[in-house]
């Protein structure tokens, strides 16, 4: 539109640039000088050059083996939630009696997110003698050691993110209302079922908030703590010892605020780079109705 | 309706309201239970899995409100109430703002700013929290609410900066540019086109912002120290110790009591969810 | 077989009744154009037919098959919406294709077809363009092609030209009936639906024409029928262009008229086509097109006040005040030879052939018989 | 003066403290504003705090964090520059030396916790086995228990922190030496020590007197207050912290009886390995503004009569003499509270260095420990190193 | 001062220009109406007049200042969008006054225009409807009354009557020219630029038409030299309906003209306005209304094959194929009296004053001299 200043833009960014400015460069900063130093909290940071990262690349077991159990989480949580999410939220957008009623249900495991219940309830329904042992119990399978096994700890970690997956529904559920509806008429004339329409019209229109939840879930996923904090303490055998508790434990159990300042920015490049990938294939797959024309 | 519709009709309608309830319970499982332990005794809540509390008691919930402070809990729900209203009404007008900034005008410095928008999302705040808590140090701040909320009310979140944005790239632009030719100034445009067509992801916002917010345990920890400022997510650990027995039903219920304003919150979003505003509305 | 009949359709939009029990069969192979004024719920019937919108009672039959409870896809119909509806996030290519595609139709056959339908609507250079690339023009011409490439059973259109240039209209217009005819010659009957407000269409295209008026039919009868014999002043003033002229007045004797403080006389043919009829309460309709300027005033003449003057190319209207009436006249360029100028007095004859008596109650031409 | 107090706790702890500030606050015209917290976050908060020079001026802290937070004993204000106003002489000489880094006494000791063994008498009153007295007896209860009431019966238990602790007390007895020996700063134990160790664990494994670490994990970790078996009596005896007796009994079933009794021994043991340590100390801020004042209220907090009895046994058996008197003579112990205290103060110990606690000593240990639960090492390798990875946290320290 | 002026504006749309430099001038409270083909860039013009779409290059003044960069608000325009653009949230009342209640208006006088508005464009009963329960002329209405309800000075108009049925278009197009002249009479000097593919719009109500074709601009004129004396070929064949006839042909002798195979002769009077052309290859256009059925073969007679007939009410349409080429003539449904029936040979003969030549090469009109 013409008539604008070049920078009127730069107007309606200002809370936000003011706020990085007071609120967020600094400590952002701060956060990278103090990955060069030796930093306990109670003494001044020492600044002690590459040593941290050295460290951390040549002689740290604990952080391959985070590492890699990070990059499996972030690898299967995210897409099962994506799906599960957005399949709920489909069927979730029906215009039924109560809806609104299923729509809190489903919503309730977010809300309880933080709750200290949660590792309580946690363990009632995966314990080796808990709900879903039970249940497996019943229709014939063996049960599962769901915390116990090294193998199985992380995806009863990612199937507690599933069941909340409320937060990614509710922005599927906003994306979906926003859909013009006759378009959907005019797949249906030409021949498209519930499921075609589904895949032609529903995703495609959706997917700046498909890539919005993509880049989040990721995000979340590669900075997932409560749930391993809470349930399995990153145990057994460290299965569940995500960067995110590890870089706490480094910074609050064991208070080498450098060291885990350094984690974090290794872990903050690996995010970035991902996020670029996803951000460059997003010109690709992502498609804006409300762009510019040309 | 011909009745062979009407009975595959309601066949589907009964399989979708089964589906739904059977795993909608799955979903409502804990808060069941929150609220059937919360009834129960000390005493019975860990040795009986069950939900229904054997010798119900309104325990709980009468000590639970009574707190070991000189507070009752609803100062604690009021001291809630004064961080996250002000957090989400910031939330909402900022990000909005902003979000608006982004999507839809041209400037220089454009690519850098979202850049940076989007790489606080990507560190850890584990690294982030000393510095800035020696930020509100330095502002005066500590053992006030202004650290948990004034940075949100700087468009702080850039979660839901870039969630709006998504949002306000997916809306046609056609019904803005005729109100710029009615004579709305941008500032117009945006208050009376684009926040009505953005409603179903602004309630999505403050209904977030809301929740975890009430959720939020880390944040009033280090930055309130005074028990007259404690927030309820704070409350509700108040009494919890390793080595010391403590009253569960009395934190259960008090976290019942919790969990109560989300719910209805949401479910008083939900209208927006079902008659959202669509973009394209005009059929021949 | 795609005989299309519609029995007792009605639809409710909460308490407003926008459609209110119509019935209409349309032939196999047949073109049937829908007129009527804005908001006579043309589209609404259409979206019935297609499935698109619950019918809140009535039937609709297509090829004799009950298709109350198919879905749209399974109609074998196609549709053009008047919004166009295209599909913001397919470029014009995988616009056309889309319906081809669902069917899982060999790529080679897809890639025939859509340069078929391109061609034939001149869009294929906007090929590789997103719908918000293209004109409001252009944009309509895809969605045609959208309905033609899936060689339905019943083509549902609706206002599918209303945003071309005369020209292109005039050649889609062409287009369509000759796709039409192919059709029927290649013995694949296609039946359509034809919404449209504008009469050239309706006359030009229809072998019939449906008017409807505020969710009632008025009439259905072939486009010669409908014009020269128009079962009630609804129809009569809406078909033809301008509109006919009405006037209210009194049957005096056999076949004069009274009215505006004059009386006209028109002959013995026309007193016949009365038969019997002796109301007085009467309005009379005379289209523009039958009105001739009179060099002097005679006893089938009606005298007025030139007020206006249109020059429309090969016509000009001229647009005279009769007491507190004023009627539209077009006469031929030619015969408009500029003696009688702005506020100049003038004599009109009206042709008896063209000129039709309606009941004031009911409107219903009353001078129909023969 | 305006003062501030930080501590964690639970409702009764909260209660009597702010009760005794008040009281204390009266005494000397100070106002003392608490902070208080359940555990839970506590220690980043202070860590925070202290990072920031923000802290309170009281603080209520754990002996563990002492190496942590005052490494060179200047990380709170020496108390023993106010011991004019602090009566230092309510306390052992050990109990003063536990608070005391580099020279400097950071905190005072409120109260000493340690290790017992408490069992559950009425389940081992149904397998008709007496309480055990010496850990072959608890071995031998194992069959005879599972025999008579079922193979889900356990007459122990250990994992993780237990069972880490349940090796040092056997190492401990059979060598005279706790973990770390304070002089050099280095592992005491041989590996062939600790691989005896690592072995004894894994026989009460092996034997069916405890769940195996494994198994403890597949039920999700529970803490024994919120464990049904434990609640039920299917798991009938425990290595716990003297002071969490109300915690454990409190859900256990009806009718069941929880007794804490001597420690378990072995013959030619070198002692009774005790694992002994204060469990909570007070320390004011090196950042106060009045330190002074501080001291008065910490002071009056621990000795003053008045106080004492208001503050009971909230924070465990005090350590002050003239608190713990008043306490007695007003009857505000509980007997069983009292006959668990005994069970830790009464037995020798070769004295517990805080840096057993040291987070990185602790991940070192347990880390492994786990992986030779686990069946992924074995008992030397586990052994050896655990030794060179607690060596090399400790030169890190 | 509501003065329009174009120069030497273009717009690119990334690597394809849309507008190539075009100039020109509306003056004030003049009625422009802007006809050409779809995709010729009209709404695009009109948006960047209204500012909506960045300039690419040029100026746009109105009343005499540049307003390249003023926002649409400050320009004092209105705009009715091709696809309405109605704010999907609100009713239709506060779609109409919007614009006021920016503007702070008092209740009182919003609630009055408002009803004017809606009175004029027969829109109260919808009043309290939301967009998307419209149909398509009703929303299209809408749009138009947003529009005039802020009386403008200069007022964009994109097809704003489209979709509205004959009779609506037709009361519409006598309203907005009303209030244009009303506007004008009260001192408030209106111009309108108005974007029609409809040719009764453009010739009635445009004091002049600007032809646009490819983001150039072909002709200005008014409505009367546009179709009397048509500077191109692409006028030409663009004003007027049906299209204008065109044949290839030689300019042999003074006045006659060879074409498919026949040579016509048109007489003395139209040798004059070629006026020393002598160029031959030139292409012959003549309107179908100039087009009569003679009785017989005469050198001004052109000899065809009656193809096909369409009655249109009071006109008959007639193809007739000369050569290889169709040609079409319109006359009057008296004149035709059914004689010539289908494959039929019959005799055209031209009215030469209606008959023009176009240079081959430039498609010029060379026959405008006079
Ligand atoms: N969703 C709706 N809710 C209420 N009324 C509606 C709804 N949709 C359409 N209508 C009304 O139903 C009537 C018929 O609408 P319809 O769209 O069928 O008209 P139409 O004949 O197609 O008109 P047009 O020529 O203007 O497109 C109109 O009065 C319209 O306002
Ligand atoms: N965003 C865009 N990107 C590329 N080309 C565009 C874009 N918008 C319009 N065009 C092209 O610019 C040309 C002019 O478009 P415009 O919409 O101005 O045409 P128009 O004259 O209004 O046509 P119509 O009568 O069909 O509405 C068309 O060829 C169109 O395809
Ligand atoms: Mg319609
Ligand atoms: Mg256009």
């Amino acid at each position: 539109m013409s008539g604008e200043s070049r920078f009127l833009g730069l107007f309606y960014l200002s809370p936000y640039i003011i706020g990085l400015l007071i609120f967020t460069a600094l400590p952002f900063v701060a956060s990278l000088y103090l990955s060069f130093t030796n930093y306990n909290l109670m003494n001044e940071p020492i600044f002690t050059g590459l040593a941290n990262y050295i460290k951390l690349f040549t002689n740290d077991r604990t952080f391959r083996k985070s590492l890699w159990v990070t990059l499996v989480y972030v690898f299967t949580t995210v897409p099962l939630k994506l799906a599960f999410a957005l399949f709920m939220a489909v069927i979730l957008n029906y215009k039924l009696k109560f809806i609104n009623v299923f729509r809190t249900a489903y919503y309730v495991p977010s809300i309880l997110g933080g709750s200290i219940a949660i590792a309580v309830l946690w363990r009632y329904i995966f314990a080796d003698v808990g709900l879903v042992n039970m249940g497996l119990n019943l229709i014939g399978f063996e049960p599962v050691n769901w915390f116990g096994d090294p193998t199985n700890a992380l995806f009863t970690i990612t199937l507690l993110r599933l069941w909340q997956f409320g937060s990614a529904m509710v922005i599927f559920l906003a994306a979906l209302q926003s859909i013009d509806r006759t378009l959907y008429e005019a797949a249906a004339i030409d021949g498209a079922g519930r499921w075609t329409s589904f895949v032609y019209i529903t995703l495609p229109l959706i997917t700046p908030v498909i890539f919005f939840n993509l880049i989040m879930q990721m995000v979340q996923a590669f900075q997932e703590f409560n749930g391993p904090y809470i349930i399995t303490q990153g145990g057994p055998l460290k299965s569940t010892y995500l960067l995110p508790l590890y870089i706490y434990d480094e910074a609050f159990k064991r208070f080498d605020m450098g060291y885990a300042s350094a984690i974090a920015w290794v872990l903050f490049v690996i995010i970035m780079l991902l996020t670029l990938v996803a951000f460059w294939s997003s010109r690709h797959w992502v498609y804006y109705a409300g762009d510019k024309r040309n | 309706m011909r009745a062979r519709e009407m009975r595959s009709h309601r066949l589907s309608m009964a399989f979708r309201y089964a589906l739904l309830a059977g795993v909608g319970l799955l979903m409502l499982y804990p808060l069941i239970w929150l609220i059937g332990a919360s009834f129960k005794t000390n005493s019975e809540i860990f040795a009986n899995p069950g939900f229904w509390p054997e010798n119900p008691t309104l325990d709980g919930y009468i000590k639970g409100w009574r707190t070991s402070t000189p507070y009752s809990f609803g100062t604690f729900f009021l001291n809630t109430l004064w961080i996250v209203v002000p957090k989400v009404i910031g939330t909402a007008i900022s990000c909005t703002a902003v979000a608006y900034g982004f999507a839809r005008f041209e400037f220089p410095f454009k690519k850098l700013l979202f850049a940076s928008l989007i790489a606080t999302l990507l560190l850890p705040n584990v690294v982030t929290r000393i510095p800035q808590y020696l930020l509100f140090r330095d502002l005066g701040w500590l053992d006030s609410f202004l650290p948990l909320w004034v940075p949100s009310a700087f468009a702080g979140d850039a979660f839901f900066v870039f969630m709006l944005v998504q949002f306000l790239r997916a809306i046609p632009r056609d019904m803005e540019e005729a109100a710029r030719v009615d004579g709305a100034t941008t500032w117009q445009a945006l208050i009376f086109i684009v926040v009505p067509l953005l409603m179903p992801a602004l309630i999505s916002v403050c209904l977030f912002q809301f929740m975890w917010t009430m959720n939020d345990f880390l944040g009033p920890l280090i930055y309130i120290s005074s028990v007259d400022k404690y927030p309820v997510s704070l409350a509700l650990k108040l009494s919890i110790d390793t080595t010391e027995a403590f009253e569960w039903n009395r934190v259960l219920a008090m976290s019942v009591l919790t969990l109560t304003p989300a719910l209805a919150v949401f479910f008083l979003a939900q209208k927006y969810f079902i008659d959202g505003i669509s973009s394209g509305g005009i059929k021949g | 077989m795609a005989r299309l009949q519609l029995r007792n359709l009605e639809k409710d939009y909460g308490s407003f009744r926008a459609v209110h029990g119509i019935n209409l069969d349309v032939e196999d192979g047949e073109f049937m154009v829908l007129v009527g004024p804005s908001g006579c719920a043309k589209s609404t019937t259409l979206r019935m037919i297609a499935g698109l919108e619950r019918i809140t009672g009535g039937e609709i039959l297509i090829g004799g098959e009950l298709v109350n409870d198919k879905t749209p896809g399974d109609r074998g119909i196609s549709m053009v919406f008047q919004n166009y509806a295209l599909y913001p996030h397919m470029k014009v290519r995988k616009n056309l294709s889309f319906s081809m595609r669902l069917k899982r139709r060999p790529a080679t056959e897809i890639a025939e077809a859509t340069q078929h339908v391109s061609g034939l609507l001149e869009i294929d250079p906007l090929l590789d363009r997103l719908p918000k690339q293209l004109s409001g023009g252009q944009a309509q011409r895809v969605a045609v092609g959208r309905a033609l490439i899936k060689k339905p059973q019943v083509f549902l259109f609706d206002e599918p030209l209303s945003n071309l240039d005369a020209k292109l209209r005039a050649s889609m217009r062409v287009r369509i009936t000759d796709l039409h005819k192919r059709l029927k010659a290649e013995g694949q009957q296609a039946t359509v639906i034809y919404v449209t407000h504008d009469q050239t269409e309706a006359m030009t295209m229809g072998d019939r024409i449906c008017v409807m008026k505020d969710g009632h039919i008025m009439q259905v009868a072939d486009p010669v029928t409908l014009y020269n014999r128009p079962a009630n002043t609804f129809v009569a003033g809406f078909i033809g262009s301008p509109e006919m002229n009405f006037l209210d007045g009194e049957l005096v004797g056999e076949s004069s008229i009274r009215t505006a403080d004059q009386t006209v006389e028109l002959g013995e043919d026309f007193a016949s086509r009365l038969s019997g009829n002796s109301r007085r309460a009467v309005t009379l309709g005379i289209r523009p097109q039958h009105l001739r300027l009179a060099a002097a005033e005679t006893p089938a003449t009606l005298k007025g006040k030139l007020n206006h003057i249109e020059f429309m190319g090969h016509e000009v209207y001229l647009y005279v005040d009769i007491g507190p009436k004023r009627l539209i006249a077009v006469v031929p360029s030619a015969a408009y030879d500029r003696s009688a100028l702005r506020d100049d007095w003038v004599w009109l004859s009206p042709d008896p052939r063209g000129v039709h008596l309606f009941d004031r109650q009911t409107g219903e031409n009353i001078s129909l018989a023969v | 003066a305006d003062l501030r107090m930080s501590w964690w706790g639970s409702d009764d702890r909260h209660l009597a403290t702010q009760e005794a500030l008040k009281i204390c606050g009266g005494k000397f015209g100070h106002t003392i504003a608490p902070e208080f917290t359940g555990w839970t976050g506590h220690q980043e908060k202070v860590a925070t705090q202290l990072a920031g020079g923000t802290e309170a001026d009281i603080l209520q802290i754990n002996w563990p964090w002492l190496p942590l937070f005052t490494k060179n004993g200047t990380g709170f204000a020496d108390l023993y520059q106010y011991k004019d106003i602090i009566d230092l002489g309510q306390w052992t000489k050990a109990d003063l030396d536990s608070g005391t880094v580099k020279g400097k006494l950071n905190g005072i000791p409120v109260s000493t916790t340690g290790r017992v063994f408490m069992f559950n008498k009425t389940t081992y009153d149904k397998a008709g086995v007496p309480i055990p007295k010496t850990w072959d007896e608890l071995i031998a209860a194992a069959p005879k228990m599972k025999e008579k009431l079922g193979k889900d019966y356990y007459p122990f238990e250990g994992a993780a922190l237990d069972a880490r602790l349940v090796v040092i007390l056997r190492t401990t007895q059979k060598t005279g030496k706790d973990l770390i020996d304070p002089a050099t700063n280095q592992v005491a134990w041989t590996e062939e020590e600790l691989v005896e160790g690592l072995e004894f664990y894994q026989t009460l494994v092996d034997k069916g007197v405890i769940e195996s670490w494994k198994q403890v994990a597949a039920a999700g970790n529970t803490p024994l207050h919120e464990n049904q078996k434990w609640a039920r009596g299917q798991i009938a005896g425990t290595y716990q912290w003297d002071s969490t007796y109300g915690k454990i009994s409190t859900p256990m079933e009806k009718g069941q009886e929880l007794v804490p009794v001597k420690l378990l021994t072995i013959d030619g043991a070198k002692t009774d390995g005790v694992y002994r340590k204060p469990s909570m100390l007070f320390a004011i801020s090196k950042n106060s503004k009045d330190p002074k004042a501080a001291a008065q209220i910490v002071n009056c907090l621990l000795n003053d009569p008045e106080a004492a009895k208001v503050m009971g046994a909230s924070r465990g058996i005090p350590s002050s003499k003239a608190a713990l008197d008043i306490l007695t003579k007003e009857g505000k112990i509980k007997p069983v509270q009292l006959e668990a205290y005994k069970q830790v103060m009464e037995p020798t110990s070769p004295g517990v260095s805080p840096l057993n606690e040291h987070p990185r000593v602790t991940e070192a240990f347990d880390s492994n420990f786990e992986a030779f639960a686990y069946g992924q090492q074995s008992a030397e390798d586990a052994a050896a190193e655990i030794i060179a990875g607690i060596n090399e946290a400790l030169t890190g320290i």
